[in-house]
């Protein structure tokens, strides 16, 4: 029993990370449809940002964290003003080719200037402190990334729901020329919605730091944060919070009890079942095209 | 003056005579240049033809069907092992094995093409990556398969022919290439070429005109499937050992990013994406041995990046490439060479 | 002059190893090695010769590294090579560097295909995983008397045979594993995998798996109160680092070596740091197991290419290296014999270890002397 | 069993809570036109859409021939003779208009797989077959007068002439139904002028029988031998083009009140 | 009467395609300006082009609104002086409900007390619209996304309307309607710039005509002088045409105006 509570606490905890970048998945596909690729080396960079502020600049972790939350932001919407608006016609394989370049080009960037060799980075919260409650042990950095994405996941599904920007978001995902034909500034809420997912991401990027650092740290949270986006709608940030649980709690299950060499794949699995059943995710209606 | 000039003329595989003399001397000088050039660049041009056949089909795919795969790594890996273990453990020839290895892997592209029919998008997307992964995953945990010791490629005999040097590969490699390029050719010209493109423009119109969409997208992940395999189970004598995790997610990517970078739906962008990406994945490691550049680059590092890491310049430069390709020209390198022909005809007004 | 990739003045050697991808920390065996090689010549090179060492970047990709090789290879003509990283890399060049005959030294794998069979032109000095992951379960149950062996191995060649040599022990001495745990090189979320290892109730868990997952696991187990004792391979065996990446966990884990440890008092070992790493080493690069692995792989090729003599052909220097008896550099001792079929022993150099356990601040305590695999 | 070319039987569909069709039924005869009017949203091009296998009804059946074909699959009905235009134009936009009606030659053609790989020239059999169903199109780009796009990519060709190649792709079918979904919107009066002629060309040259949708009154007027008025998906009236035009109901809810 | 919009001398490119060749009009302050042509001339061009639609064009040529020249502005600042623009083809999100095109449309609009009462209004003018209010877009009926469309740019409240085919796919019924909403809105102080196949009706509202040719303005005036024009009767509103199609009549091969 107390393994099994344990697998789901540590379910829950590995979801966190995939729901963080499941977020930041779906924030910028609600204004663009493209997948970005690049999402996880956008949180790596920051998160190597973050390290290079706390250990070669005298100042506290809080500061350096804020720096790099607004150096995130900026990245991201740098990268949609000076590359994805750049191009054009763009179908949406080609953006998908664009994001997956610079993925490449900050994959290459930060082992360039870090190294390949494993680091960690200082943090209040050490990567093993936790607590033990009735046998099941609880990591406080998984507690901490628990606590951000549903932060993360409340704060934007209010904002989203209760501002007009939410459904300019989506106007501008449906039709980018009738959207700017009511007059929505396109450019600016893709702008907004790179910088915005960029911190986000970023967020499961500094909370993974501090257990370990290399530059393909990313690569796993990506594809299961990718993949829990989809099984959750691609659109909705509840779905892809709620799915990115049910990967991080399925994987653990799967591998506690069944078997732990397709522990990874199993996941994968699961979304090509959930996607033959309801081709558009969990929580996303399907639209049929009507001629 | 005759509008219907053309009636038979693009129904012939060639346009013009200009045009076969010209593909004859493509086709020679392909199979005189092992004659002129060191062992090493056959082997690279092995590799590149294998990566051509692989783009090739999944351009039929992506660029014609209109749908994405982020998981022909698998079926690569599936004619790789499946040409070997038939001929190690069936004790079939290598011209059985291979087609037959091909085979298997357009059977599993059909399988994989009938949860397609609904999905679109990142939803396909997802659905292949993970077809991908767990290919690999399965080929690493079977022991028939060699596991992840890998197998070992046997000789590579034809009837009474050894070919056991890259050059005499080369002709087997480059004879099977043409061949595969002027069937897939031939195929989009024709009746099935038509109903892929109808069906990624607007499959409903394409269903009412009477084209089966479930037969022809499964037959186009098949097709697809069946061009990967191929390519995998000459890949395995080009390495002549083979491994699962050779058949990563990286594999997959940069097989669509060939075919993206090449341009979309045109064989002739296939076929320069394949060789452009492979040929810089090969050659950007030698990066610092530019002249100037190479100089410059390690000052560089020394002064502000770092020395050890200085080999990642690479990924910088492939990924800058990927950019600005698709900035500049959503067409690819297709649409470049189009542009380019506009330019020179008009030239130089 | 006669024989390829040796002129009057230089004898020409290749090497690879990824400094690029997810297997780029390795890439410092290389780069080692390449110190190494620029302290031979300062110090006057090889009968005369200077040595001009060739190494590329394969990302750890089989196809980019045979690419590599043919062009080195047919391009500029290697005498012979040193070193080079990864099973699967080696494995995909293994056939081809056999039919040219071009000798081969120390690949950095300590995989049992590169001598079984063994093979005239490879010269393999790292010590088998086999022997050491036997040595290692010996050592828990003979010396500390452990009971219950589970065992985390990476599902691949250097994992498989690892998990193999533990094997080979447990079975010798009755016992039977209490859990075999397969990791994947991209698992990064381990803690499903630290819940089978604690159901087994073990009171040793073997990991062969990468240091960095090494580091999560022993990490990870202490904060759940997971006592067990940990022992590892001797790619974990740089307690600095080890300790500095766990925060400290790494304490009183115990694992095999391929050589002398980094803190080694050994003279030899001082004198490389001061001559080779501080001297030509890039800034950021680190005196880890990696980086003197470089150097330690290579060690029996210098060896050979001086008895080899002036008139050096490949002939010769296969002859050579066959001779070597006995040698000590900063790993343990080296002894080839002739070819022999079958024998692998023959090609392979190295057949001891010697155990050493952590201690606080990667402190590293030397627990047993030099002991034979075979 | 009476016997009838083209008939719709109790059709019912309803989305969510529209209720799209309510009880259409009608025969067409061969060789007919005729004509569906109703406001916008009664359910037209739903009926379209129902009887070319797009949507399944949720009641009654629609007959051809002798195929009872509402469950069939729209290529099913394709191939059994039935073929339609949209109302939102739907080409292939990366084909030029030749290749556009080519693929309304699909169903006639036979070249597979293996034929197509091996298109070795015109003395193949699918260079043959090509050659032959090309020359088809040709003659139907000749009537419709497209020879000066017929090389022209149809995606940046004007909204008239998409429409008529629209109706060139159905043509190619070979259908003996035809179903036009606003075959002249957009068009001027000109235009709208051709295109009646070569409705009724089509009509009597070839003898395709035409269900068609139109809210030109004239043109409906005009061409159509008999015309159904729905509204809210239900049946108004089933006449003559005359008699409907007087029926009270469709004068208030289509028309407009002064006629 | 002051001009609102001043279109001089533009000329655009789709790509190497030469579509607009030198064009010029104005369109008045609170009149109704109407634009007539075949297929392809280039009248969807035109708007397009005025609403910054087309990228980097027009390559030659200005385009004045209320004084300030908005040729190379991203559309969404033209939006935000007051042009509202329908467009050919309606261009509705698909998967948007009709209340939340509504709300789109009122995007950039600050009052937002008043837009409830807007979309009533909407809803008075379109009531299919209001029982559809929860249906994605998509799956709406030829006409009522053109309804949808035009109800959208309503929203905005603009000072320039700009309406490409409105009528397009509307029954006649609703064709009545839409001009006289049309004409309704203009009387409330709206100007408006049309384009139009049917040229009956366009020309019955307008004050002032202009046919396009080619890319080229071939005729412009005062709609009734238009009106009376035998050219424009023969080729636009179909005046000759009485004998039907049944009578096989033939139109003959038309030669352009140059
Ligand atoms: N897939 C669908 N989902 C929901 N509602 C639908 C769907 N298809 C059609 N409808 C609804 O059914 C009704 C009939 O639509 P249809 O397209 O048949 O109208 P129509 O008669 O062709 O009108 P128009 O003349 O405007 O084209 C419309 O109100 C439409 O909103
Ligand atoms: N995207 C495009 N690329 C290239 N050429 C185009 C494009 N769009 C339109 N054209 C060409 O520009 C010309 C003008 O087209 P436009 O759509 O403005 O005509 P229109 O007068 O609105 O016709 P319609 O009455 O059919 O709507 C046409 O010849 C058309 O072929
Ligand atoms: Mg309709
Ligand atoms: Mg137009």
């Amino acid at each position: 029993m107390i393994d099994f509570i344990q697998m789901i606490v540590s379910g829950v905890a590995t979801g966190s990370t995939y729901a963080l970048m499941g977020l930041a998945m779906v924030i910028i596909y609600k204004t663009s449809e493209v997948p970005n690729f690049a999402q996880g080396e956008m949180a790596l960079i920051t998160s190597y940002f973050a390290m290079m502020l706390l250990t070669t600049m005298n100042i506290s972790v809080y500061l350096a964290f804020f720096i790099s939350f607004a150096f995130a932001a900026i990245l991201g919407a740098f990268l949609e003003f000076v590359i994805l608006r750049r191009a054009k016609e763009p179908n949406v394989l080609g953006m998908i080719v664009i994001t997956i370049g610079i993925e490449m080009v900050l994959l290459g960037f930060v082992s360039w200037k870090f190294g390949a060799e494993e680091k960690t980075m200082p943090f209040p919260i050490g990567p093993y402190d936790g607590f033990i409650v009735g046998g099941i042990y609880i990591s406080k950095l998984d507690v901490l990334t628990l606590i951000s994405a549903l932060f993360f996941m409340i704060v934007l599904y209010l904002f989203f729901k209760f501002s007009k920007l939410g459904l300019a978001m989506k106007a501008t995902q449906q039709n980018s020329v009738a959207a700017q034909i009511v007059g929505i500034k396109t450019n600016r809420i893709m702008m907004m919605t790179w910088g915005i997912s960029s911190l986000v991401g970023a967020t499961a990027g500094l909370l993974i730091s501090p257990t370990v650092m290399q530059p393909f740290m990313m690569w796993d949270p990506m594809l299961k944060g990718f993949a829990a986006a989809v099984m959750g709608g691609m659109t909705s940030l509840p779905g892809a919070v709620i799915a990115a649980y049910m990967l991080g709690i399925i994987e653990n299950l799967f591998g506690g009890y069944i078997s732990i060499e397709f522990k990874t794949v199993v996941a994968f699995a699961i979304i090509v079942l959930v996607l033959c059943v309801k081709p558009s995710g969990l929580f996303a209606r399907h639209y049929v095209k009507k001629v | 003056m005759d509008m219907k000039r053309d009636y038979y003329e693009d129904v012939e595989l060639f346009s013009s005579p200009v045009v076969v003399f010209w593909f004859i001397v493509l086709i020679g000088s392909l199979y005189l240049f092992p004659m002129f050039v060191d062992n090493y660049y056959v082997y690279v041009a092995n590799y590149i033809a294998i990566n051509i056949i692989v783009a090739a089909g999944l351009n039929l795919l992506v660029g014609f069907t209109g749908q994405i795969s982020l998981g022909h790594a698998g079926f690569f890996a599936i004619g790789a092992y499946g040409t070997v273990i038939l001929m190690i453990k069936a004790g079939f020839p290598f011209l059985l094995a291979l087609p037959c290895a091909a085979l298997v892997a357009a059977g599993f592209g059909f399988l994989l093409g009938l949860p397609a029919l609904r999905l679109e998008g990142p939803y396909l997307a997802i659905a292949t990556l993970g077809f991908g992964l767990t290919i690999t995953q399965i080929i690493g945990r079977v022991e028939l398969f060699g596991g992840r010791d890998g197998l070992h490629a046997p000789d590579l005999t034809i009837g009474p022919w050894v070919l056991d040097t890259d050059k005499e590969f080369y002709f087997l490699v480059i004879t099977l290439t043409i061949f595969l390029l002027l069937f897939m050719r031939n195929l989009i010209k024709t009746r099935v070429g038509r109903a892929f493109i109808a069906i990624r423009d607007a499959d409903i119109a394409a269903e009412t005109m009477g084209v089966n969409i479930v037969f022809y997208k499964t037959l186009a992940f098949a097709i697809s499937a069946f061009y990967a395999g191929i390519a995998g189970g000459m890949y395995a004598f080009v390495l002549k050992f083979i491994e699962p995790e050779i058949f990563t997610l990286l594999m997959s990517i940069l097989f669509l990013a060939m075919v993206v970078v090449g341009g979309l739906g045109s064989m002739l962008g296939s076929v320069a994406g394949a060789v452009l990406l492979c040929w810089l994945d090969l050659k950007l490691r030698n990066i610092l041995d530019i002249p100037y550049l190479g100089e410059w680059l390690k000052d560089l590092s020394e002064n502000w990046f770092s020395i050890t890491g200085v080999s990642n310049i690479q990924y910088i430069v492939f990924g800058s490439i990927m950019i600005a390709i698709m900035l500049f020209e959503p067409l690819g390198l297709y649409g470049i060479w189009i542009r380019m022909k506009k330019y020179w005809r008009t030239w130089p007004f | 002059f006669a024989e390829e990739g040796v002129t009057d003045t230089e004898i020409h050697i290749g090497s690879y190893g990824p400094q690029t991808g997810p297997a780029a920390a390795w890439g410092a065996v290389p780069r080692g090695t390449s110190g190494y090689f620029k302290w031979i010549n300062d110090n006057g090179g090889i009968h005369g010769r200077k040595l001009v060492y060739h190494m590329f970047d394969d990302g750890y990709n089989p196809a980019k590294t045979k690419a590599g090789v043919k062009e080195l290879q047919e391009g500029t003509g290697i005498f012979a090579w040193a070193g080079g990283v990864g099973t699967s890399p080696g494995l995909a060049i293994k056939g081809y560097l056999a039919k040219k005959n071009v000798p081969w030294v120390g690949p950095a794998t300590g995989s049992r295909e590169f001598v079984n069979p063994p093979q005239k032109n490879l010269f393999a000095v790292y010590p088998l995983y086999e022997g050491e992951a036997k040595v290692l379960v010996n050592y828990a149950i003979e010396t500390m008397g452990k009971k219950r062996v589970a065992i985390a191995y990476l599902n691949d060649g250097y994992g498989k045979n690892g998990l193999r040599g533990a094997l080979t022990s447990l079975k010798s001495h009755g016992m039977e594993s209490v859990a075999q745990v397969p990791f994947e090189a991209k698992d990064s979320d381990l803690k499903p995998h630290i819940m089978k290892l604690r159901q087994a109730k073990p009171d040793m868990v073997l990991l062969w798996i990468t240091p960095g997952q090494a580091a999560k696991v022993v990490g990870i187990s202490k904060a759940m109160k997971f006592d067990t004792q940990f022992m590892s391979v001797s790619t974990c065996s740089d307690f600095i680092f080890m300790n500095a990446i766990t925060k400290g966990a790494w304490e009183g884990v115990i694992t095999g070596t391929f050589g002398e440890v980094p803190d080694s008092k050994l003279p030899l070992m001082a004198k490389y740091k001061k001559e080779i790493f501080d001297k030509y080493a890039a800034k950021e690069e680190r005196w880890g197991i990696f980086y003197y692995a470089g150097i330690l792989f290579v060690e029996p090729m210098i060896e050979g290419l001086k008895a080899a003599g002036r008139d050096l052909t490949r002939e010769k220097f296969i002859t050579a290296m066959e001779n070597i008896k006995g040698f000590k550099g900063v790993g343990p001792e080296v002894n080839f014999t002739p070819y022999k079929k079958g024998d692998i022993y023959s090609r392979q150099g190295t057949s001891q270890t010697f155990l050493v356990q952590c201690l606080k601040n990667g402190k590293s305590k030397r627990l047993t002397g030099l002991i034979d695999t075979k | 069993m009476e016997f009838s070319f083209f008939q719709v039987d109790n059709l019912s569909i309803s989305f969510g809570g529209i209720k799209a069709l309510q009880d259409i039924s009608f025969t067409m005869n061969k060789g007919e036109i005729f004509s569906v009017i109703g406001p916008n949203g009664a359910g037209k091009t739903t009926l379209f859409n129902c009887i070319s296998g797009l949507y399944k009804p949720d009641q009654g059946n629609i007959r051809f021939k002798d195929n009872s074909i509402e469950k069939m699959t729209p290529d099913k009905i394709a191939r059994i003779g039935i073929a339609r235009t949209f109302q939102n134009i739907e080409l292939f936009d990366h084909m030029n208009t030749m290749e556009n009606i080519m693929l309304g030659r699909h169903i006639h053609m036979k070249t597979g797989l293996f034929k197509g790989m091996f298109l070795w020239g015109k003395s193949s059999f699918s260079g043959k077959e090509e050659i032959q169903h090309r020359e088809k199109v040709e003659s139907i780009i000749d009537l419709l007068e497209l020879q000066n796009v017929r090389d022209k990519f149809v995606g940046a060709l004007p909204y008239g002439t998409q429409k008529l190649i629209e109706l060139g792709r159905a043509l190619a079918l070979e259908p003996e139904l035809l179903l036009l979904d606003e075959p002249c919107a957009g068009m001027n009066t000109e235009e709208k002028q051709d295109m009646i002629f070569w409705i009724k060309d089509i009509q009597d040259d070839l003898g395709i029988s035409i269900l068609l949708i139109e809210h030109d009154m004239k043109m409906v007027m005009d061409i159509s031998d008999r015309v159904l008025a729905i509204n809210f998906g239900k049946p108004v009236t089933l006449g003559t083009p005359d008699q409907v035009q007087q029926n009270k109901e469709v004068l208030k809810a289509y028309i407009g009140e002064d006629g | 009467m002051a001009n609102m919009l001043e279109v001089k001398n533009i000329e655009t490119y789709y790509d190497l395609v030469y579509a607009i060749r030198g064009a010029s009009f104005a369109v008045e302050e609170g009149s109704i300006t109407a634009i007539l042509g075949n297929n392809g001339a280039g009248k969807s061009t035109i708007l397009k082009t005025i609403m910054g639609l087309i990228e980097d064009q027009p390559d030659k040529g200005t385009i004045e609104f209320e004084g300030v020249q908005i040729q190379h502005k991203d559309t969404d600042e033209i939006v935000r002086k007051g042009i509202a623009y329908v467009p050919e083809g309606r261009e509705v999100f698909e998967e948007l409900t009709v209340h939340e095109h509504l709300l789109m449309g009122a995007y950039t609009r600050k009052d937002s007390s008043m837009i409830k009462n807007d979309i009533e209004k909407v809803f008075d003018y379109f009531p299919v619209l209001k029982e559809r209010t929860n249906q994605w877009a998509g799956t709406l009926s030829g006409g009522e996304q053109q309804m949808l469309a035009i109800g959208r740019a309503l929203m905005l409240r603009p000072r320039l309307m700009i309406l490409d085919e409105p009528s397009l796919g509307l029954s006649p019924l609703l064709v009545k309607d839409i001009f006289s909403i049309i004409k309704e809105i203009n009387q409330n102080g709206t100007t408006i710039l049309l384009v139009e196949q049917n040229a009956n009706m366009a020309l019955s509202i307008s004050s002032t005509g202009l046919i396009l040719e080619n890319g080229r303005f071939v005729m412009k005036g005062k709609s009734k002088d238009l009106m009376e024009d035998k050219d424009v009767k023969e080729f636009y509103l179909g005046i000759k045409s009485e004998t039907s199609a049944k009578g096989y009549q033939r139109w003959k091969r038309k030669k352009a105006w140059r």
